[in-house]
């Protein structure tokens, strides 16, 4: 599991920074094992542009730079922030149940030359990891899409990653409390319930966007969302089967398991909604790549085929549900962040249970039924709560909200002065 | 002379275009608009019928002498129909001019157009 | 050969996929070639919504998102038939010359914890060569784009895939009658000919689109097109450089030849426009690109760079003239799968025996040849009456072609509801 | 250092080609490096079209496909380029201080089985150099964008990539007088200076876009100009860390660094605008990107952390300095090459020298700065002197400069003959 | 009948559209124009601000019975406005017209706007 | 009150721009179109020559004060020719207007344009 992986490298990565000693196990690097781990963080890193496009193409025309940028800016702002004290805060030794430091990983200035008892130089694995601190946030984005301030976003993202993200990472994954028992294996607790319950949050405190739901919000370009699925089912290979911090059998079954869960996911979905609307529509297609592979990753590395695609059957079932429950209840989760992330996120999480490979886990159904709840708990608690602290500071602050007449006009005029598609404008 | 302006349906067009063609109008202009009327054009998102506040409509421009106004407009609404005629079919405005000019040739008047 | 590291791989995995026995010569995974297939199984998905793009920016607005949605059902249908039982026909062992079957692999159940003899988890050379199976049927729906019903067309990539891909697959490469004899290094036959002529066979079947050739049929987005040619072009290394399931000289020498090829298709066809019209294209840029591509891909492993360039060469020159053809003969391949999969599969499959490595091969220029000949025949052969009786039954019973009013309407609005690009229209 | 790889690969490289000796020395295939360097190089690739459409994007409607076909065009003519001559060029043994050359490089005859010393096979070092040979002229075209005619570019390039690059890629990197004296680990001097230079030469010659500065010159697609750098940061860490042929510490080193500048470029650009015009745009964010990310490349395997992150924050200030300056001076260096990558690569070349890892370059701080600046000079030196002449023979035989009637109805209708969006017209 | 086509700011759009629904006209045509006047939009472009010649805006075009082109007017006038009206906001012209023809019905003259 | 519309090729926008503002007409609402007439724009595709049924055009509107159309016309007819004029080069029409307010201030009239 990746969780003991991570654990283990964490144990004896301190060793390792270390000045070079002479004694026999020193760790070599692995360069199979470093290729996989490289091209992970760059698949990982594909993300993010993907992601940006796949919201991009969902919210106003006049929205499409503004939303594009909420991914960016998190590649920016947490790509600055990892290095300099997220990754201390997250996978340095333990100073308290939340979180960890080390003062050799303030600026990652003490790994320069380790290697992980795995076999790859630390700095991969840090960057692999930050690569995961950035999408979190990023994630978020989608719920309360079309209506927030730049500068406050910023700032939100920033203090979230710092004071919810890096917390939850170390005590899952990290040396906390509940490192070594909750599977997580991808990010299923950490990273997805976590963007999913905070965008809920977020969504219910901001407000619905102006219009909502009486206006139809038309997607702009339903094309580049389809796009950006594309490049999220591809770089969800690295998310996943990287996760494995090998390149061996556990990377392959996590690619494996990646890989029916989507398409798993994908299928159910279309067959939903040609039974219910009697069309399969697009963005159904792509909704269901996505709830699929959220689903998979906290199980990637633990459940068997079969369950994979069952994993992404459900994932479906139960997102397609939660949107048409959200469409009752009428709150504006924009672009279905809690829906698919939280939704997903938790089906994966629980779900796993019922379709571990024999061994994996903890041992008996009922106690890692616990732990797997007990992190799902803890990951939807402790993010609503700190979400919700941040929002109000946020608000009270720089201002999150946009203000109507801005809202109106759209975000790439009033907070970028800048027009995403030129072309449509005769010039 | 008479500007006819049409608001059709977008998957009329190639069949007013040969209507129009038929009727010996073969100089149009078109271009891709929106309009509200009274169609309800289903849209699918997320599990959700939504109906767009705007649905998606081609306008036609053709300027005619006055003896082609009829042939016209009997070829639009010829062709324009879906069926014996559904709502959203569009309409057809018919507006006076007062002058035609070919840039080319600067002529004026009914040769022009 | 492929076709040698394939057939091997598929004999020892049967051992491998036994429970975990003791003796020394037990395979044990080599990370960096793991890394490589993993990669390269990333690289493969990549091409499948670089399809999406290059098909969906060729048609009219009206269809762009039912085009891309007939990649990305590949996605999902074929990618749950492999893991159930796509893999198990293809790579199972021969039950009769024409198709291999294995309950180990029925739902890939028992190779979790397998090693193939070439060092790498059994999965990822499932998932691999899945990727393969995925990509064939999408490549089909060029050829009868803007015009078919998406349930038929599911139903009908669903059975195209079990009964005409799988059984050439296990033909040519899993272990049936031709395997060992024809090269096709990554699926010049059995991927590009089979599609290419079920294409033809198709567009022939189901008549032209409405107005076709009199209405000119405009491409949406050019731009898009040369986007998807792009991630095509990247992905295209993992289609030819991993088909040598390897991560050594025969996957340099694969990926080299795929790019002189490439280069050398894209250079000729710009030539050969520059003469024929006075002016070169960017769809003649992307589609020499795209014929080079696909006459390397049989011939990657086995010829010399210059002949790579020559065969990049000879297909563009050969395609032109198949798509000249196409426009004299008047029938209806709407995006030239034949005109380019199916003739540059020729061109390359055959070609490559005037360029080969010396040593590869089977020994004798005719004897080779022989083999080459016999393995085009059959797949164009086969693939043409198996596509011919598919069409029937899912015309006779689900419906392929649309209704003409939809035709009219679009696929997008009338199969999906939904519009690609919101963007165009004010709102 | 790359630079060392670099050489000695070559020298090593030589042997290696010889036919397969006895002796024990006899490299072998290292399947984790090669599978890096088999991913690094479809990673440059990937910045091609990554480039593309991040051009692509900024121009006006009317060029948008012109202006893709520049990269595109030096993906098809460098790319056969290279494999004809441009390699044995660049790295062949030195028949003069400018210049290599081995008839066993030349259509790449003779490396068919050669590995590495440094354990991969041969082709992969000549592929992976490829791409960097492809993507420079590449870089040029955004300099003259929406005013040159395809002929007389194709011809520019074809030359400016025998007679400019090839010889300051041998010179710095290929045994040349300054290998292993400037350290440039990847290209800020040989590729960003040079293609920066030639881009400002160009400009200058031959004279602003018509209406320039007074007509606004819209971008077309912002969006595609953020998906492109998306593609461009993922690419970029092939293009870095694949420059340490290796999969190692060196190799996570240059990655950890690209990372963190990149990140840092965009953070420093949008507080830069935030300050200088209350907004941050978009188009500033991924100029701040490509800054960081040029900066980087000469420096990327021998700073540390903290460097890298001050390179990111400083190449930003001074790219928006130089922007600046350029909109006061009135030349029209259309998409900035010479304002990014121009200015960024001189900022990275000179300003690694401060934050050099204990250890790296030549030791003395003086003397290194010596070869750095020594470098920067050659590189401006050469490109300018060689790119004036080549504008002016291409000028006056083919013809470079549009005529103003072309220019006005735009490339992609005067050159191409297509249209890029068919979507904005009703059809 | 009059033809009303009004120019504003495509931020007014919802507004414009809510306030016409009120003034019980239902019926419209909605186009992306740009357009140029006084009004000066300025766009960010590498730390520069550029002055776009020609600016996004709205085209509605209105058909409407005489006595609904006072009711139409107020109401464009009314929610097409930036506060106390800023430069910018627009124009609204009225053209006369001949007829009007509902496609579906081929039914003419008042009762088909 | 006159409202001038042109259809134009589209690389003669900006050269028309120029001549109106010599004319001393600095308000115009441009729109993208595709026309129909007798131009054939020939486009590639895959080693084809295609004739698109529809070709890019522009569209401008010019509400003008009646001393203004001809001076309009005459900018306009100066600046869209290609050469000595060739196909395609398009048509001008003037249609009669009966009113036109400006959003900003609800003036009326001729000082409104
Ligand atoms: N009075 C009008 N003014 C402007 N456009 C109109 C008017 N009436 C109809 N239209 C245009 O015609 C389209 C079809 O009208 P609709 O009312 O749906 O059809 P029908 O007249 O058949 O009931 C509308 O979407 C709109 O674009
Ligand atoms: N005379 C006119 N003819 C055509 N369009 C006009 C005319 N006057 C204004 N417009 C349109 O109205 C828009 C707003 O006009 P502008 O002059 O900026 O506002 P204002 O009238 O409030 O000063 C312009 O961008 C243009 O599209
Ligand atoms: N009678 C007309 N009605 C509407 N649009 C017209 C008419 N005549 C010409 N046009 C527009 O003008 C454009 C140029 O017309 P065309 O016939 O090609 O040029 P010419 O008048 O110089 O022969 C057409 O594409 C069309 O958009």
């Amino acid at each position: 599991m990746a969780i003991h992986n991570r654990t283990l490298a964490l144990v004896l990565l301190g060793a390792a920074a270390l000045p070079i000693s002479a004694h026999a196990q020193e760790p070599v690097v692995d360069t199979g094992i470093t290729a996989w781990m490289l091209t992970s963080t760059a698949l990982v890193l594909l993300m993010v542009p993907g992601l940006a496009m796949f919201y991009g193409g969902l919210v106003r025309t006049k929205n499409v730079l503004g939303t594009m940028m909420h991914s960016f800016a998190a590649m920016a702002i947490v790509g600055v922030l990892w290095m300099v004290c997220g990754y201390a805060l997250c996978f340095g030794p333990s100073v308290c149940p939340w979180t960890g430091w080390s003062w050799d990983y303030f600026f990652l200035r003490g790994i320069d030359q380790s290697i992980t008892e795995g076999g790859i130089p630390e700095y991969v694995f840090a960057m692999f990891q930050g690569k995961f601190a950035i999408i979190t946030p990023a994630l978020i984005a989608g719920a309360f899409a079309e209506r927030v301030r730049f500068r406050g976003y910023c700032l939100f993202i920033a203090l979230w990653s710092l004071l919810v993200y890096n917390p939850l990472c170390h005590i899952i994954w990290g040396g906390g409390w509940l490192t070594g028992k909750a599977i997580d294996f991808a990010g299923g607790t950490v990273i997805h319930i976590s963007a999913g319950v905070a965008g809920l949050v977020a969504a219910l405190y901001l407000g619905a966007r102006r219009g909502y739901p009486k206006t139809a919000m038309h997607p702009n370009n339903l094309v580049m969302t389809m796009m950006g699925a594309g490049l999220l089912w591809v770089g969800w290979f690295g998310f996943n089967a990287g996760s494995s911090v090998a390149s061996g059998l556990k990377t392959a079954q996590a690619l494996t398991m990646t890989q029916i869960a989507a398409a798993g996911g994908a299928l159910c979905w279309m067959v939903i909604e040609s039974l219910h609307l009697k069309k399969a529509t697009a963005l159904g297609m792509v909704s269901g790549i996505l709830a699929g592979l959220v689903a998979i990753t906290p199980a990637a590395g633990d459940v068997l085929p079969m369950g994979a695609l069952l994993l992404g059957f459900v994932a479906s079932v139960v997102c397609y549900l939660a949107i048409q429950m959200k469409n009752r209840l009428g709150y504006d989760d924009s672009l279905d962040v809690f829906g698919i992330h939280g939704v997903a996120g938790i089906v994966g999480a629980i779900g796993l249970v019922f379709f571990l490979r024999p061994g994996a886990g903890t041992g008996a159904f009922g106690s890692q039924m616990g732990h797997q709840v007990e992190g799902v708990l803890i990951s939807m608690g402790y993010s609503a709560v700190a979400t919700i602290l941040l929002l109000v500071l946020v608000e009270k602050t720089l201002g999150l909200r946009m203000s109507e007449e801005s809202e109106m006009a759209g975000m790439d005029h009033s907070l970028h002065g800048e027009t995403g598609y030129g072309l449509i404008n005769p010039n | 002379m008479k500007m006819i302006t049409a608001i059709i349906q977008p998957d009329r067009l190639d069949a007013v275009r040969e209507a129009l063609m038929n009727a010996e109008i073969s100089r149009i202009t078109v271009s891709r608009v929106t309009g509200h009327g009274r169609q309800e054009n289903i849209e699918l998102y997320r599990g959700q019928k939504i109906t767009p506040n705007l649905v998606p409509k081609i306008r036609i421009e053709i300027a005619v002498n006055d003896d082609f106004v009829e042939p016209a407009i009997d070829a639009i609404l010829a062709a324009a129909k879906h069926g014996d005629g559904v709502i959203g079919d569009g309409k057809i405005f018919v507006t006076p001019m007062d002058e035609c000019i070919r840039i080319r040739t600067a002529e004026r008047g009914g040769s022009a157009i």
